[in-house]
């Protein structure tokens, strides 16, 4: 972390990264309604702070890992930017971009497929510094920094020589995160880390990532269904519906008094680390989610929302501040603070 | 599907119209038919007649505009050799071929998934060591000269089977079984190796431990599994011999497509030749598109996303 | 009589049954007394008559579905009676035919001096491009007049001694058939009718009941096609044929196989005008050079006889007194050593020419002679082409920059005259000649007017001639031709068997 | 109709992921039982080794070995014999000592030696194959893996061309190049090679398509990795045994299409003799000299034989992942060969 240009960065006021209005649409074979437009991802923005985790949750089919997909220039959004301290991304060339390519990267949902089987653990951690020549030039430095970094997630120099299929799913994890920090990144998008991993092993990889933030002050963007992790290691969150944002603010804010009926819906079901603030009711939803090919009119989510009204249906709600709270943003034309959250009110009756 | 299908046929116009210009002016390279259909003593004056007749005496893109008009009105010209026309004549010999390798395909197939699974069932057993080399061999064997023993053995030292011809159902099994000899082979081959990694992922452990029976296993679980691989190699076979059996052909007299593209080629018969190869391009499309189809109700994975 | 061999048999009753069903299944037991089988190399490309001196047409075509107004008997070389009665030249280049009166063709019309008129002329004056009018008639057109029902008058543009020889290749059809087109299915005045074409399968004829002549002994014939050899030849073996065409000396036919004289020659035509071919001394080296004797005895099974001409005996024109040429290593190397002392360049590479399946175990003799040419002292590389390149090497104009060219050619004289050889082979300018002396080609148009005993012995001049003083030729071989015939069936091959096989001579064996 | 709101499984699995990774993961499979691998420092060396542990295997790679020094030697050792002709002597059964060594399998139609022109054919015919295989394999291997890599237009043009070259018919190409040109060997190697360019193709572009949509790939995507290196490092190794292994079975085809070629008459010309062309000439004598055709055709099956078993080995041997299984005691070594090709061929 001696970059003195990162370090210059980190202390300016701008957040580190800034999407606005990302849109990204795939084709695809046709539906039945005729539509062969999907779009993944509809109007996002979102933005990151320096060293801070942003947590990103949504049932799956919702976008989540579209949109990390595209922050990592793995797809281009029709719409919209990207700004990475204030520069977008997706118009740099050549050295810019491979330059920018080291301070971004990503920690993939499956350790195994993640891993090239036929690479040793050294060979994979090392792989990216085959593209930035620049670092790490002697093989022995380089071989030094592979046993530094496998030390920094919890594994042992030897581990280099062995192949992934000798590892267990936790160790490959770690072995994808020390591949992630090869390249000193300012940022590590997390895509459902510890998804694929048991239960003990999830607290592990999710006590070194915290551990990894506080000594290397990297900034995680953390995506995952499961909410109870989020809540361990996010600052803020962002709910996400059938390709748009529909609330963001703090963990506590999202998680504890949430605006959006999906938010609330979503963050009721999840069973908690923390029972302190008491049982809330879960709140089953009805009804599928609708196919992203054929997304309902006006409100996304009035089709399996028990508040629902002819409004819903007519117009996009429009970006709402919590009252007292305006980092927290939800996108509801009910907003629930107008409503008690009660046990029992918030079923749905049918 | 039907997106993907539209498209795939509009995609495959193209290389058609490719196939047969190609066709077209790579057989003209060959030479001028005029000595093949003259008698040897012909004069310059009988010659310079023939081509004019044949209107071989026009540059090559003339003609080429010429043939092109005429397919366009589905005339293909005629053949040199019998005066026929063309197109007859390929429609004519192209069932043949068609139900030949149709019921080569499906006998090897069927043959090889079963002595396939077989082998697979107990990786380096008897069984495996036997299939592997009988198959082996047999995707090594000439067919021409195993066509020609077979025709010795079962034919005129056992007489059972007719040496050749179409007469009659026992008539194909002396082509059937020289033709499917390397189909089998390779499909073997292809087979078991699918089964045996089938057979060892831990879902099919599962499946074995809780009872389940060899024959559950295997149609069950593992042959879905080892169904992709086989078909693509089953169906670059197939086009193999959809393109015509050419030497199976001649040595059965089978009145096939490959035998009349042979014929066609040494006879300067473009006009057949071109019909032929346009039919045979056809067939060959429409099978690749099959493939794919097949492939992709197997294995969502591969199931091609069009891209506008 | 002109069938003298045909016997009719008790099986002639059998001739009145109705069209039996086409889809006979061949090695059927009961088809065999009363079908005849043949098995040919080839598929007929057509049966158009105009066409029948096509070996593969006229096999089939030829006295069996339609007969000319004369034939040429191929053991004795005569033209014999056959639509005509009698014929007579009545000037230079007049000739007058008389006809049968008793002759129905297979649609049930009248065969008359009309129906031969219009035969001749749609075969020799038409556009249609018939190959029998390039293959025996010149470029001159013939006038033909039909003066009764059953006389015909023909006259040729210049005196031809052999127009009744030509004419044998006319087949004779109706009037009905059409002169604007060539017919895949002629009708004819022959023994036998077209029944049915199943193209790629089979061709199947019927006797036809009104025939003028005496009925065949089978009223059924069959004719199938296999490119194979060893499967023609497995096929008489297996009961599956009655007759099979072309069989090859290993093809496994063993008993059954019948050999006669084909009317083939094989001989090294070289290229006189490159060197060192152009050196009488190498040509003279090279026919010393192949050991003629051990080819046909070791490849060919000793059926096929050492040739010193390129006609066999039985052609009008053979020299019978004709030595070939004897099998001399050490004269071959010291002529090879002689040219090169007078600075010949014998060391230029010579290519040997051949063409694959041409006949029977080409491949062996190419390697044989390349190997025996070496011998001598010569530098042969050796070149296998198919049919349609083939045909360049043979035809003028020939391919040029290659070099000096030996090329393997079959000669078969099917008409029965040496006038049909030497002209295309011998002649400065023949089409298929390289090169000849002014000398020679003053004494080959000479023998082409002469008749009779004249022209015998002007012809056997000639090809004395030609081996001692132009040796375009290495003489190799006349061949054999190898018909497998079941037991069941009582045939005699002769000589133009391979281009006219006779069904009506063919009966059940007893 | 109620439906819990979150899907149990910790599997994401979306219409839009195409990521297409291998649904055969299980989420948290444990690591398969491989016991650890002894040091293979000595990638070689080791090769080595476990080939020995494999009877087959060795003695594929012996026959191998023999083919090829026979085909590099050989015709040096037989000097003339392949050539002598003798028709005085012709078709002599092998096996007998009668006429010396030279003549221990017999003589041909022509009273040649059949060990001569045996050993002779030998070298012919890897020199046609190994180069039509060799350039078949690399041109469409690249090919492919660039369309399958980069998908899209270049992938649909690539497998048009693919369709082209297959419904055309070969053995017009094969007698306009013997026409046009000359009959060659390097003509027929390249008739061959042409003509087998799209099975390594659409064999290459099916496996690269599916790799190029791996989370690896990805991840090396986002290093800033070029696409060449990327098909250097990820795509290539894992679609080379596949593609070998097609090679081999395609050696096979290329021998058997070139004794095809022989059998139509446009192939090896006399005096040049291959295995394929002794078959296809020695066909005729099945009935009165078997050995003329029954010995060159063997010579082609023990070939085939033996590079398939090696190929398979091979396969196991190079993958890591495999690897273990033939570090195993004998009874339980899994897929010692013919495991499981993917290719396509014909």
């Amino acid at each position: 972390m001696s970059d003195t240009q990162v370090d210059a960065a980190r202390h300016q006021d701008r957040p580190l990264l800034e999407v606005k209005d990302v849109t990204k649409t795939f084709h695809v074979a046709k539906s039945p309604s005729g539509n062969n437009r999907l779009r993944a991802l509809d109007g996002i923005s979102l933005t990151l702070g320096r060293g801070e985790t942003l947590g990103l949750v949504g049932e799956s089919g919702c976008g989540k890992s579209t949109l990390a997909r595209t922050l990592m220039m793995l797809e281009r959004p029709d719409a919209g930017t990207v700004l990475f301290d204030g520069t977008d991304p997706f118009e740099m060339h050549g050295k810019e971009l491979l330059a920018w390519r080291r301070r971004v990267q990503m920690v993939f949902q499956d350790p195994f497929a993640s891993l090239n089987a036929r690479m040793t653990a050294g060979e994979i951690i090392s792989e990216p510094w085959r593209a930035h020549r620049d670092m790490y030039r002697s093989s022995k430095d380089r071989e030094a920094r592979v046993h530094e970094l496998l030390h920094l997630v919890g594994m042992r120099p030897s581990d280099a020589r062995k192949s992934p299929q000798e590892f267990s799913g936790g160790q490959r994890q770690r072995i994808g995160i020390a591949r992630a920090l090869a390249l000193d990144p300012d940022v590590i998008i997390l895509d459902e880390p510890v998804s694929a991993l048991d239960l003990s092993v999830q607290a592990q990889v999710l006590n070194l990532l915290n551990e990894l933030q506080d000594r290397l002050g990297v900034s995680y963007i953390f995506i995952s269904h499961d909410l109870s992790v989020v809540r361990f290691v996010a600052d803020r969150v962002a709910v996400m519906y059938l390709g748009r944002i529909i609330e963001t603010g703090t963990a506590e804010q999202v998680f504890d008094s949430p605006r959006h009926p999906y938010a609330a819906a979503l963050t009721s079901a999840s069973p908690r680390l923390d029972r302190s603030s008491g049982g809330r009711e879960k709140i089953i939803l009805r009804g599928e989610i609708p196919s992203p090919l054929d997304p309902p009119s006006g409100c996304r989510f009035r089709t399996r929302c028990w508040q629902a009204q002819d409004i819903c249906a007519e117009k996009v709600p429009p970006t709402d501040q919590a009252p007292g709270s305006p980092l927290h943003l939800s996108e509801c034309h009910f907003p629930l603070d107008t409503i008690r959250v009660r046990s029992g009110e918030l079923t749905p009756t049918s | 599907m039907l997106v993907y299908l539209r498209q795939r046929i509009i995609s495959s116009l193209l290389p058609l119209v490719v196939v047969v210009v190609g066709v077209f002016a790579l057989a003209r390279l060959t030479g001028n038919p005029a000595s093949l259909y003259l008698p040897l003593n012909a004069t310059e004056q009988m010659r310079a007649d023939f081509m004019a007749r044949e209107g071989l005496d026009q540059p090559l893109l003339v003609q080429m505009a010429d043939y092109f008009g005429g397919v366009l009105r589905l005339d293909f010209g005629e053949s040199l050799r019998t005066g026929e026309p063309a197109a007859a004549m390929a429609l004519r010999a192209f069932p043949a071929t068609l139900q030949l390798a149709a019921t080569t395909m499906v006998i090897a197939i069927v043959a090889a998934v079963l002595v396939g699974c077989w082998a697979a069932l107990k990786p380096n057993g008897v069984a495996d060591r036997i299939s592997s080399f009988v198959s082996m061999a047999a995707a090594s064997i000439p067919d021409f000269w195993l066509a020609i023993v077979g025709i010795w053995i079962f034919a005129i030292t056992l007489g059972w089977l007719p040496t050749s011809g179409v007469s009659g159902p026992e008539a194909w099994i002396l082509p059937i079984a020289t033709l499917m000899l390397r189909p089998f082979g390779v499909l073997v081959q292809i087979v078991r190796g699918a089964m045996v990694s089938a057979l060892s992922e831990p879902y099919i452990k599962l499946a074995r431990s809780k009872g389940a029976s060899d024959a559950r296993v295997v149609t069950h679980h593992a042959l879905r599994n080892a169904a992709a691989p086989a078909l693509t190699v089953a169906g670059d076979l197939a086009v193999g011999l959809v393109n015509g059996a050419v030497v199976v052909e001649t040595i059965f007299g089978w009145p096939g497509i490959g035998k009349l593209m042979i014929d066609s080629i040494l006879q300067r018969d473009f006009a057949v030749l071109q019909a032929a190869v346009l039919i045979t391009a056809i067939a060959i499309f429409i099978l690749n598109i099959l493939i794919d189809i097949g492939y992709a109700l197997l294995d969502a994975r591969v199931r091609p996303t069009v891209k506008a | 009589m002109i069938f003298s061999t045909l016997a009719v048999g008790g099986t002639l009753v059998l001739s009145s049954c109705s069209v039996a069903n086409s889809e006979q299944v061949e090695g059927d037991a009961g088809a065999a007394s009363d079908t005849i089988r043949v098995v040919l190399s080839q598929e007929p490309p057509t049966l158009e008559a105009c066409e029948a001196n096509l070996t593969s047409t006229g096999v089939v075509v030829r006295s069996n579905v339609t007969q000319p107004l004369v034939e040429r008997n191929p053991t004795t070389g005569d033209i014999e009676p056959l639509l005509a009665t009698e014929w007579e030249a009545t000037s230079d280049t007049e000739w007058t035919f008389k006809l049968r009166d008793d002759v129905t063709f297979h649609d049930g019309t009248p065969f008359d001096a009309e129906a031969a008129a219009f035969t001749i002329d749609r075969a020799v004056n038409s556009d249609l491009g018939c190959n029998v009018e390039g293959y025996v008639f010149g470029d001159d057109d013939l006038v033909v007049e039909a003066v009764d029902e059953t006389t015909l008058k023909v006259t040729t543009a210049s005196p031809d001694p052999i127009l009744p020889l030509r004419l044998s290749f006319v087949e004779i059809v109706p009037t009905s058939t059409s002169s604007e087109e060539k017919v895949r299915e002629p009708i004819g005045t022959g023994p036998y009718a077209i029944e049915q074409w199943d193209a790629g399968q089979r061709i199947t004829l019927a006797a036809y009941e009104g025939f003028w002549g005496d009925a065949p002994a089978y009223p059924k014939a069959e004719y199938q096609w296999r490119s194979e050899g060893t499967v023609r030849a497995a096929m008489i073996t297996s009961g599956e044929a009655d007759i099979a065409m072309g069989i090859g000396p290993d093809d496994g036919i063993g008993e059954l196989g019948v050999s006669y004289p084909n009317n083939e020659t094989i001989a090294l035509r070289l290229t006189g005008e490159i060197a060192p071919l152009d050196d009488a001394r190498v040509r003279e080296a090279i026919n010393y050079a192949v050991d003629k004797e051990t080819i046909v005895s070791s490849l060919y099974g000793g059926t096929d006889k050492v040739a010193a001409q390129l006609i066999p005996e039985g052609v009008v024109g053979h020299n019978p007194d004709l030595e070939p040429w004897p099998f001399d290593l050490d004269r071959a190397k010291e002529l090879v050593a002689e040219a090169k002392a007078d600075g010949v360049p014998v060391d230029t590479k010579i290519t040997l020419v051949t063409r694959s399946a041409q006949f029977p175990k080409v491949t062996e003799l190419s390697q044989v002679l390349q190997e025996q040419l070496s011998q001598a002292g010569l530098n042969v590389e050796l070149k296998t082409v198919e049919t349609s390149q083939h045909l360049q090497y043979q035809l003028r104009p020939f391919v040029t920059n290659e070099g000096p060219i030996a090329l393997l050619v079959q000669h078969g004289n099917q008409a029965g005259d040496a006038a049909f050889t030497v002209e295309q082979y011998m002649t400065s300018t023949g089409a298929q000649s390289t090169f000849g002396t002014p000398e020679f080609d003053a004494m080959i148009e000479e023998a082409g007017l002469t008749e009779g005993e004249d022209r015998q012995s002007a012809y056997e001049e000639v090809f004395a001639y030609q081996n001692e003083n132009v040796v375009q030729f290495a003489m190799i071989a006349h061949q054999t031709g190898i018909i497998g015939k079941a037991a069941g069936v009582d045939y005699e091959p002769n000589s133009s068997s391979g281009d006219e096989l006779r069904l009506s001579e063919m009966t059940p064996a007893n | 109709m109620a439906t819990p709101l979150l899907q149990p499984e910790g599997h994401q699995h979306s219409e839009i992921d195409r990521s297409g990774t291998a649904a055969t993961h299980t989420p948290d499979a444990r690591p398969l039982e491989a016991p650890p691998v002894q040091d293979l420092g000595d990638k070689k060396l080791s090769l080595f080794r476990l080939l020995l542990r494999d009877k087959f295997a060795t003695l594929a790679a012996l026959v191998l070995m023999f083919v090829g020094l026979v085909a590099v030697f050989g015709p040096m050792l037989v000097g003339d014999l392949a050539t002598r002709q003798d028709l005085l002597a012709a078709n002599k059964p092998p096996f007998s000592l009668d006429d010396g060594w030279g003549y221990v399998l017999g003589s041909d139609s022509l009273g040649r030696s059949m060990l001569g022109r045996l050993v002779v054919a030998t070298r012919t015919t890897i020199s046609v194959a190994l180069p039509a295989v060799g350039i078949a394999l690399v041109i469409g291997s690249l090919w492919g893996v660039w369309a399958g890599y980069h998908r899209g237009l270049r992938e649909t043009i690539s497998m048009r061309i693919a369709d082209v070259i297959m419904s055309f018919p070969s053995l017009l190409l094969a007698v306009v190049v013997l026409y046009v040109f000359n009959p060659s060997l390097g003509n027929i190697v390249l008739i061959l090679a042409i003509t087998r360019i799209p099975i390594y193709l659409r064999t290459a572009r099916a496996e690269s398509a599916e790799l190029q949509s791996r989370t690896f790939v990805d991840a090396a995507r986002t290093f800033g990795s070029k696409p060449t290196a990327i098909i250097g490092r990820h795509v290539i190794p894992i679609v080379l045994p596949t593609l070998l292994t097609l090679a081999t079975l395609e050696f096979c085809y290329v021998m058997l299409a070139e004794s095809s070629l022989s059998f139509l008459g446009i192939g090896i010309q006399s005096p040049d003799v291959s295995w394929g062309l002794m078959v296809s000439q020695g066909r005729q004598y099945l009935q009165t000299a078997w050995w003329l055709s029954i010995l060159p055709g063997l010579a082609i099956v023990v070939t085939t034989i033996a590079a398939n078993i090696l190929a398979a080995w091979l396969r196991i041997a190079t993958d890591p992942a495999q690897r273990w299984r033939l570090s195993l005691p004998r009874k339980r070594g899994g897929r010692r060969f013919g495991t499981a090709l993917k290719g396509a061929t014909k």
